[in-house]
């Protein structure tokens, strides 16, 4: 990101400077003024169908209300964004709007449209699409989990059309990076869905079940066929936007079918057997069954390197009923104390975990950021390595001692020993409890591993708190901290040691709800880069998480799809869907594999 | 008297299917967290939203109003909605249900045919070192849990390179594997029962020997224990094979009753519970009518 | 003993073994059944080669180790509560000997197979006495008195067939304490197995004593003035034990493994305690299936359990019509 | 006895059976030689255990594995003693036929009994599955069950002689040289018997097949085998014509057996007369009136619900210390009135009255006992002889009986000391009888008052000696204890010997009533006056069935 010393900081790309020199190409010869977005990349060739796994259905295809990643998976794929974040460089990059402007007050956002566009039904987009789209989003009867993202101190962006390609937007305060809220928010056809909105029926438009002539978007596909409970198929969308450097409008491929395999064991066995193109993520052991399988090689591995989930311990530090579970209470006397969680952080062997959990495919983690956020990763914080007698050293300190058979008591006499809640659905988390229980050990602690079916685990963690440490881990849907405020405002929902406190019971934590609230704010990256270096800072020395492991985004795909490129973040490998194209010609494939 | 037994036993359904249904409600209700539950962890979704929503799903009123509701819905065949998928739960299970039913009848039929000439065969040759092979062979089936044995299935299948994903030929195999012991052993022990009767040695002193005995003479009288095995095994069936659909893929109700299980989507979970509730009442049903047909001697009975 | 079969005698000598083997985990177990290696994760099997009638086996640093019997190793408890130190056999330090290889922690396959059969042979026997208790209570009351009750009876036993069993184990779950010992653990889930597992048994009896009320010697008795109790337990209970005997049978391998879906909501034992069910777990990967195949030897000990009780079930079924 | 003519079908000689016991084997079958002409009929007369059946089975090869059969058995030259069990199939069935005795426990329960004829021909002669239909329906209609509807029920859907000639029709499709009948009148009624003796005559003569007859019963042979073989223990004792060891038996069992039977051949009434000297009251002990009881069947599928009259406004009385004697065809619904009147039926409409007052339960349960068809069937057979004899005591009083009681019990049946600890099963017929007897009897209160014991055919199934025995100790203990008798048989002969009284029953309904002696002599209902005409028949030995 560029910035001068105007008014409106301008953003364009270098590929618009090349506008309208595509014009004649035969792809787009019904629209010669359209504004066309010139792609990198290989060109292609057009034709063939790409077979994708799913771990679940899909739940809608309503982009205002879709919650669930199967549904976004597939609604990305049908629909565009003003503005998106490349999935590669995580940087924001053109889509429907062709540039902006914002003003130097970081408040008020100039976006302009494309010329030309049509939606995938042929019907040209005008700015009023833009305006009903936000007011869709906006709308609080509509209850779309987006419209909390679209609200910035309080106030709902303010949406007013400028001219026929202009689009206005105010933010009631500053707002820092305020071009990635665009990201994800689909553009709807208003001619198709405006009556449903007027009827207040929104949220019930576009189900699965609803006919793909009254579904349109301006993504690479549109729906084709929906198979319940086994597949959804998307076909080429004619109209879309993009071309190559050829001039060749995309997409290649003629479709994208998405199955719904749930095992991932499943998953693994179509792809070998050839029935699917694209497996989006595999863990680690299949990964590595999948290297030595003799008939995959026609695949194409991919370990892209750590993502953005982080898997961390913590434990409970939260307000709990003194008279329900008074045994947590009492423990939590240990619990917070800082000393103690920094010699369960030091006793922790996190290349173990890696080794022995990922299969070597993953980095130890010391914060909350992984090493694929470069831009934000504070590079300065230690990673000691494990040593239990740093951690005898701490505890020594904080008053504990050994008693006779080695085990660990606290200065009242009682032995330490606590619970370590984990998914019963999550291999990787229960074997990391395992990993640690092992390594307490060496310390005196007994640990007791409880397995427990998700939700009842979430019920414990947010509501009842009848718990005393967990395994979980989180995912950031983007590498910028925003959307991160969640878990480390104290107010927040997914501040998972001490949920939604109406003030912060630490200083530490008023601290980093100060940091984290400035840097929001904060339209100068350096200065927003210092602040949430803090905020690391400061998470890694009171240990509220004790980060452990980011696994490796592990993707496997055939080896003559063309332009594939893995990505960190989610969609691992569909992001630039309508680039992927098939090397040889689509026939042979598609004799070969179905 | 059989219309009249059979429309007993059809009111008595009706009643049992009621109550598994406000058993279910307040199972449901008890079981901790709910369909929201996981949202507060969803960075984009604030409290308000999340009230809205809950609102909306209806998960504020009172467990009656809510069965009350759901009692109203059944009569539009609907079956309430579910709140993932915002769409009635009937349009969600019907095509799924059949894809299971595809499934389970193809396997119940399949490990009826071979249970019936195995098991006869393993009594024929009893104690026999092929009955004790046949023995062995059923306890490591039984030692193996369902999932464990799909696993296995799909490994060989793809090591194998047989594996296909739209073919039924697998998940048909594991739930016929699956069911194959416990149908086994009981033909080989009902076969065993009926062994010792006197009509079987007055069938022999007829000349009547071989597989005309065992299989015309002997497993026709053995049939009663059967029949109401067969009810049963119905029931098993539908179960195991949720598991297995999930686990190999097959595009039944088991992929998405377990997801529902999972995110607490309320009325979608009742709704199979409710289908597979009404799977294994009829399957005992239909055993029972089966023992009628099957057993005259069970007609003069009350 | 003499009124069994060679073949009984063979299933109960093979189940006492068993038990007792499994009893004496902690002197026939080389090693803590927790205890990781991490260096040595997901090792095969060792292999003996003899030198001399001796066996040794090969170590990591190419030395090969003696295998020595009576070793002092990592000190454990008796069932009886004495601990000891004293293993059957063992290597000397730093050589590791793993006659069925390790798991993803590097930790002994043998020991965690012995020390697992505990809880799971515990689980299994007290969940079907539960089972069959409840089965045989239900179905002595259903079959003897017939009418209303019969149907009530029956229609609540189908009732609990077609219950939501895994949200009530979920209700269940949430009402317990955080974290249960291993024996508790065991205990609830025998309860839990023994309430969902008896509609079936009682099912059958329920059919047995269909038939047992109406032989002659029960109207006899009626006609005598006998109490319905006495006939129940005089005549009609003692018909249904060759079918408790086959049920046991039947039920006990079942129950062993049904702690693999009860872990999935929270019932299973949790790490460090093992069970035959949680060392199954891991073959629901076939990336593990297909690369460490000694993962699966905890199998040999529940098939060994399960033939062993067909044996027998087969043995006390049919002896009583040879003889 | 040898014969060597030439035409000699089956030859056994030195046959000898065992069966493995405790401590070494059990000789059932002991130095059988016979031989069998074409187209003879033979009769083994013996009493139950005498190995008879055992023969039989080990002529066919049929005995269980742990049994150990030596000698020869010789059939049309082909030596069946260790045959392979394939050549032992193709002879069963097709050329040697057994009829097995009870038939209901001989016949598949759920199968119809075309189809378990056709089953039999199936297994000998290929055919197509019409054809053989065919046949078997002819087989059917030869041994007089015509009509589908009787062809195509179920064997429980079928009375006793129906059930019987199923298993004839069985045993005669394939149209063998040899039939063995095992007791095949066994609980049938003299006319039915009469008939299958007379069906099973027509046949072999047909056929010019040889017929060996097994019996405890000397009516028969005498009615239809040329030549006897007695049989005692194991052994054969006796050999020669039939009517001529008949008339003049050498060896004392025969003799007994014979003097039994003549015993009962005496004019009826004989015994009611010693009897009628023996004070009582005239007020009746026991009255019934207007007792009618309906039982529901399920008919076929959605067929509507069939009633079955079992009883129909039956009236009777009976006096302390008086016999009487129910009769009538099976069906008649003479179980039915016993468990009426025992308290052990609810009936719809009528009452019971003991002393002329409605009787309570417990009254009905302190006076009026019964004992079953089958004695042995009314013991647990896994309580011990002991057990069985505390049980109704501990019953009545609520409390454990005193072991010199049970004993005392038992001496007097006849069951000494050391059989107390064995197992019922393990009784003979005659001791199980007397058991039985004992345990009812043990019921009843012993507070004076007159009690009523109902024989429900009780003694049918005893051997003649048994019968006898039985028949003294019940005299006895009539005269004794003043006790009632109300006797349900389908035996004429011993009715007539020993009741007072007599009720005809037929379809639910009473249609004779009175005196033995009238009854007998001046009989008025039809079906009544054949069966009367076929006992007299049976017992003279002059039944014509010769074609």
């Amino acid at each position: 990101m560029k910035r001068d010393s105007g008014i409106y900081i301008r953003v364009t790309c270098a590929v618009l400077l090349a506008l309208g020199v595509f014009a004649r190409t035969p792809a787009c010869a019904e629209s010669t003024a359209d504004d066309l977005l010139i792609t990198h990349g290989e060109s292609g060739r057009y034709g063939g169908s790409l077979v994708v796994l799913e771990r679940a259905e899909p739940k809608t295809l309503n982009p205002v209300t879709a919650l669930d990643a199967p549904s976004r998976d597939v609604i990305r794929r049908m629909m565009a964004d003003l503005i998106s974040i490349n999935r590669r460089t995580l940087e924001t990059e053109p889509s429907v709007a062709k540039s902006w402007v914002v003003s130097r007050d970081g408040r008020q956002y100039v976006l302009e449209l494309r010329r030309g566009l049509r939606f995938s039904d042929g019907h040209p987009v005008d700015a009023e699409d833009i305006l009903f789209t936000f007011r869709a989003y906006l709308d609080e009867a509509v209850h779309s989990p987006q419209r909390d993202l679209l609200v910035i101190g309080g106030q709902p962006i303010g949406v007013e059309k400028v001219d026929a390609t202009h689009v206005r937007f105010r933010l009631s305060q500053p707002y820092a990076a305020a071009e990635r809220i665009f990201d994800s928010v689909a553009i709807l056809p208003r001619h198709l869905l405006e009556k449903a909105w007027r009827e207040g029926k929104l949220g019930d438009a576009w189900s699965l079940n609803t006919p793909p002539a009254e579904m349109a978007g301006l993504g690479p596909f549109q729906l084709k066929e929906y198979v319940p409970g086994d597949k959804i198929v998307l076909s080429k969308n004619k109209y879309y936007w993009k071309v190559d450097q050829k001039g060749n409008r995309l997409p290649y491929l003629d479709q994208i079918e998405f199955h719904f395999v749930p095992a991932e064991d499943t998953q693994v066995a179509q792809f070998i057997a050839g029935e699917a193109d694209i497996l989006n993520r595999v863990g680690a052991r299949n990964f590595d069954l999948l290297s030595g399988e003799a008939r995959t090689k026609d695949g194409h591995l991919e370990d892209a390197g750590p993502g953005l989930e982080y898997n961390f311990l913590f434990f409970n530090l939260g307000q709990v009923d003194a008279q329900r579970f008074p045994e947590i209470v009492a423990r939590q006397a240990w619990f917070r104390d800082v000393r103690f969680r920094q010699a369960i952080s030091a006793a922790v062997d996190r290349d173990a975990i890696v080794r022995l959990v990922y299969g070597g495919r993953a980095s130890a983690l010391w914060g909350h950021v992984t090493p694929a956020n470069r831009v934000w990763l504070n590079a300065a914080l230690p990673k000691p390595a494990q040593s239990i007698e740093r951690a005898r050293r701490l505890l020594q300190d904080a008053g504990f001692r050994w008693n006779e058979d080695g085990g660990l008591m606290d200065a009242s006499g009682k032995p330490v020993q606590f619970s370590i809640l984990v998914s019963s659905s999550s291999l990787e988390r229960g074997q990391m409890a395992t990993v640690i229980q092992e390594d307490l050990k060496k310390l005196g602690i007994q640990t007791q591993v409880v397995s427990l079916e998700f939700r009842a685990l979430l019920d414990r963690v947010l509501n009842s708190r009848q718990y005393e440490a967990s395994i979980l881990g989180l995912v950031s849907g983007d590498a910028d901290p925003n959307p991160e405020m969640n878990v480390w405002l104290s107010s927040g929902g997914s501040h998972l040691w001490n949920p939604s406190q109406n003030q912060p019971m630490t200083a530490w934590e008023a601290e980093i709800d100060r940091l984290m609230r400035q840097q929001m704010t904060t339209l100068d990256h350096a200065h927003r880069k210092q602040l949430y270096d803090r905020v690391q800072q400061i998470a890694a020395e009171n240990l509220p998480l004790i980060c452990l492991a980011s696994p490796n985004i592990l993707v496997a795909a055939r080896k003559n799809l063309g332009n594939f490129q893995p990505a960190v973040v989610d969609h691992y490998t569909l992001w630039n869907a309508e680039q992927l194209y098939w090397r040889q010609p689509a026939g042979a494939r598609a004799q070969g594999a179905r | 008297m059989f219309r009249r037994y059979l429309l007993r036993r059809l009111l008595h359904a009706l009643f049992l299917l009621a109550g598994i249904s406000v058993l279910s409600f307040v199972l449901l209700e008890l079981a901790p967290g709910d369909f929201l539950g996981e949202a507060k962890l969803n960075p984009q979704l604030g409290p308000a939203t999340v009230a809205a929503l809950r609102q909306q799903y209806g998960l504020n009123q009172s467990l009656p109003q809510r069965y009350a509701r759901w009692l109203g819905s059944l009569a539009d065949g609907s079956m309430g909605v579910s709140f993932a998928y915002n769409l009635p739960v009937s349009t969600l299970l019907w095509p799924r249900a059949r894809k299971t039913l595809q499934l389970t009848v193809t396997a119940l039929l399949l490990s009826w045919m071979i249970a019936l000439p195995l098991g006869v065969w393993s009594a024929a040759v009893r104690r026999g070192w092929l009955d004790r092979f046949a023995g062995l062979a059923t306890s490591l089936l039984l030692a193996l849990p369902d999932l464990v044995l799909a696993c296995l299935a799909l490994f060989v299948a793809v090591r194998a390179g047989w594996f296909r994903s739209n073919s039924a030929v697998l998940p048909v195999t594991v739930l016929v594997l699956a069911t194959l012991p416990t149908l086994l052993r009981h033909v080989r022990s009902a076969i065993f029962d009926v062994a010792g009767q006197a009509h079987v040695r007055a069938a022999r002193s007829q000349g009547i020997a071989g597989a005309q005995l065992w299989f015309r003479w002997l497993l026709p009288a053995a049939a009663n224990p059967l029949a109401s095995l067969f009810g049963l095994s119905i029931a098993g069936l539908v179960s195991s094979s949720l598991l297995v659909e999930t686990i190999l893929g097959w595009p039944g109700l088991g992929p998405l009753f377990l997801e529902a299980i999972a995110a607490r989507d309320f009325y979608l979970v009742i709704g199979p519970v409710m289908l597979s509730a009404a799977f294994l009442i009829g399957g005992l049903l239909l055993g029972d009518l089966l023992l009628y047909l099957i057993d005259p001697r069970i007609r003069i009975q009350t | 003993m003499k009124h069994f079969s060679k073949q009984a005698r063979f299933a109960i000598s093979g189940l006492i073994c068993l038990h007792v083997a499994v009893l004496s985990a902690g002197f026939l177990a080389p090693y803590d059944p927790t205890e990781q290696n991490r260096s040595s994760v997901l090792r095969p099997p060792s292999t003996l080669h003899f030198v001399h009638l001796r066996p040794f086996v090969a170590g990591a640093d190419g030395h090969d180790y003696p295998l020595r019997f009576f070793i002092t190793g990592s000190k454990y408890r008796w069932f009886f509560g004495s601990s000891s130190v004293t293993h059957l056999f063992g290597v000397d330090q730093p050589g590791r000997v793993f006659l069925a290889g390790t798991d993803e922690f590097g930790r002994d396959q043998l020991s965690r197979i012995l020390w697992g059969g505990q809880i799971s042979l515990a689980t299994g026997w007290l969940a079907a006495l539960l089972a069959l208790t409840l089965g045989l209570g239900w179905g002595l009351i259903a079959g003897f008195f017939g009418g209303w009750r019969d149907t009530v009876l029956m229609r609540g036993a189908e009732l609990f067939l077609a219950l939501p069993w895994l949200y009530l184990l979920l209700t269940v779950r949430a009402f317990l304490p955080l974290s249960l010992s291993p024996w508790i653990t065991a205990l609830v889930m025998a309860l839990v197995i023994g309430i969902i597992g008896w509609p079936r048994p009682a099912r059958l009896v329920r059919g047995v004593v269909l038939s047992a009320k109406e032989r002659d010697y029960v109207y006899a008795a009626r006609g005598f003035g006998a109490s319905s109790w006495h006939l129940i337990l005089k005549h009609c209970l003692p018909q249904t034990y060759r079918l408790m005997a086959t049920q046991a049978a039947l039920l006990l391998p079942q129950f062993i493994l049904a702690e693999v879906t009860l872990s999935f909501v929270g019932l299973g034992v949790g790490d460090p305690a093992v069970s035959w069910g949680s060392l199954l777990a891991p073959l629901r990967q076939i990336a593990v299936i297909g690369s460490a195949w000694w993962m699966a030897l905890p199998v040999l000990a529940v098939i060994w359990t399960t033939w062993c009780c067909s044996l027998l079930e087969d043995n006390w079924k049919y002896t009583g019509e040879a003889g | 006895m040898r014969e060597s003519s030439p035409d000699v079908l089956l030859r056994v000689e030195s046959l000898n059976a065992a069966y493995q016991a405790e401590g070494g084997h059990h000789r059932v079958v002991r130095d059988w030689s016979m031989s069998l002409a074409g187209g003879e009929i033979v009769g083994i007369l013996g009493e139950s255990g005498a190995g008879k059946t055992t023969s039989a089975l080990a002529i066919l090869g049929l005995l269980t594995r742990g049994a150990l059969v030596t000698g020869s058995v010789c059939f049309q030259g082909i030596e069946l003693i260790g045959a392979s069990e394939g050549t032992l199939q193709k002879i069963r069935g097709a050329q040697i036929s057994l009829i097995q005795q009870e038939p209901l426990l001989s016949l598949n329960p759920v199968l119809r009994v075309v189809d378990q004829v056709a089953e039999v021909l199936r297994a000998h002669l290929p055919m197509p599955a019409l054809e053989r239909k065919k046949r078997a329906r002819a087989a059917l209609q030869q041994v007089g069950l015509e009509g589908e509807a009787v062809q195509n029920a179920y064997p429980h859907q079928l009375s006793g002689g129906q059930r019987q000639r199923v298993l004839i029709a069985q045993a005669v499709v394939c149209g063998p040289s040899l039939v063995i009948a095992d007791e095949p009148t066994g609980a049938l009624d003299a006319v039915s018997t009469l008939e299958i003796l007379q069906l099973l005559r027509n046949l072999v003569r047909e056929l010019h097949a040889s017929l060996i007859l097994i019996t405890h019963d000397p009516r028969l042979v005498a009615t239809i085998a040329d030549r006897v073989l007695i049989v005692y223990a194991g052994s054969i004792v006796e050999t020669g014509p039939a009517r001529e060891v008949l008339s003049s038996p050498l060896h004392p069992y025969t003799q007994a057996l014979l003097r039994c039977r003549r015993s009962r051949l005496q004019a009826p009434g004989v015994l009611h007369e010693r009897r009628t000297s023996m004070a009582t009251s005239d007020a009746p002990l026991l009255s019934v009136r207007r007792l009618a009881k309906i039982f529901y069947r399920r008919g076929k599928l959605a067929a509507g619900p069939t009633t079955v009259r079992a009883l129909l406004d039956v009236d009777l009385e009976l006096r302390a210390g008086r016999t009487l004697a129910v009769v009538g065809p099976s069906g008649a619904g003479k179980s039915t009135l016993a468990r009426c009147i025992a308290g052990l039926e609810q009936p719809d409409t009528g009452e019971v009255l003991l002393d002329g007052q409605r009787a309570t339960r417990d009254a009905i349960r302190r006076r009026i006992q019964v004992i079953f068809q089958d004695p042995g069937s009314s013991l647990n057979p896994r309580f011990t002889v002991e057990e069985a004899m505390a049980e109704p005591l501990m019953i009545r009083t609520k409390k454990r009986p005193a072991r010199l009681e049970i004993q005392e019990r038992l001496r007097q049946i006849g069951l000494p000391g050391p059989v107390a600890s064995r197992l019922t099963s393990q009784l003979s017929g005659g001791q199980k009888a007397r058991l039985a007897l004992a345990r009812a009897l043990a019921a009843l209160d012993d507070r004076g008052q007159a009690c009523v014991l109902i024989l429900d055919e009780s003694l049918s199934s005893l051997d003649l000696l048994a019968q006898d025995q039985m028949i003294k100790l019940l005299l006895d203990l009539q005269q004794q204890r003043a006790l009632s008798y109300i006797l349900i048989a389908h035996d004429l002969s011993l009715v007539a010997h020993l009741a007072d009284q007599m009720l005809v029953l037929r379809d639910g309904r009473a249609v004779e009533s009175g005196a033995p002696q009238a009854l007998f002599e001046s009989p008025i209902d039809a079906d009544w006056r054949e069966l009367v005409a076929a006992t007299r028949a049976l017992e003279t030995g002059q039944a014509c069935i010769d074609v």
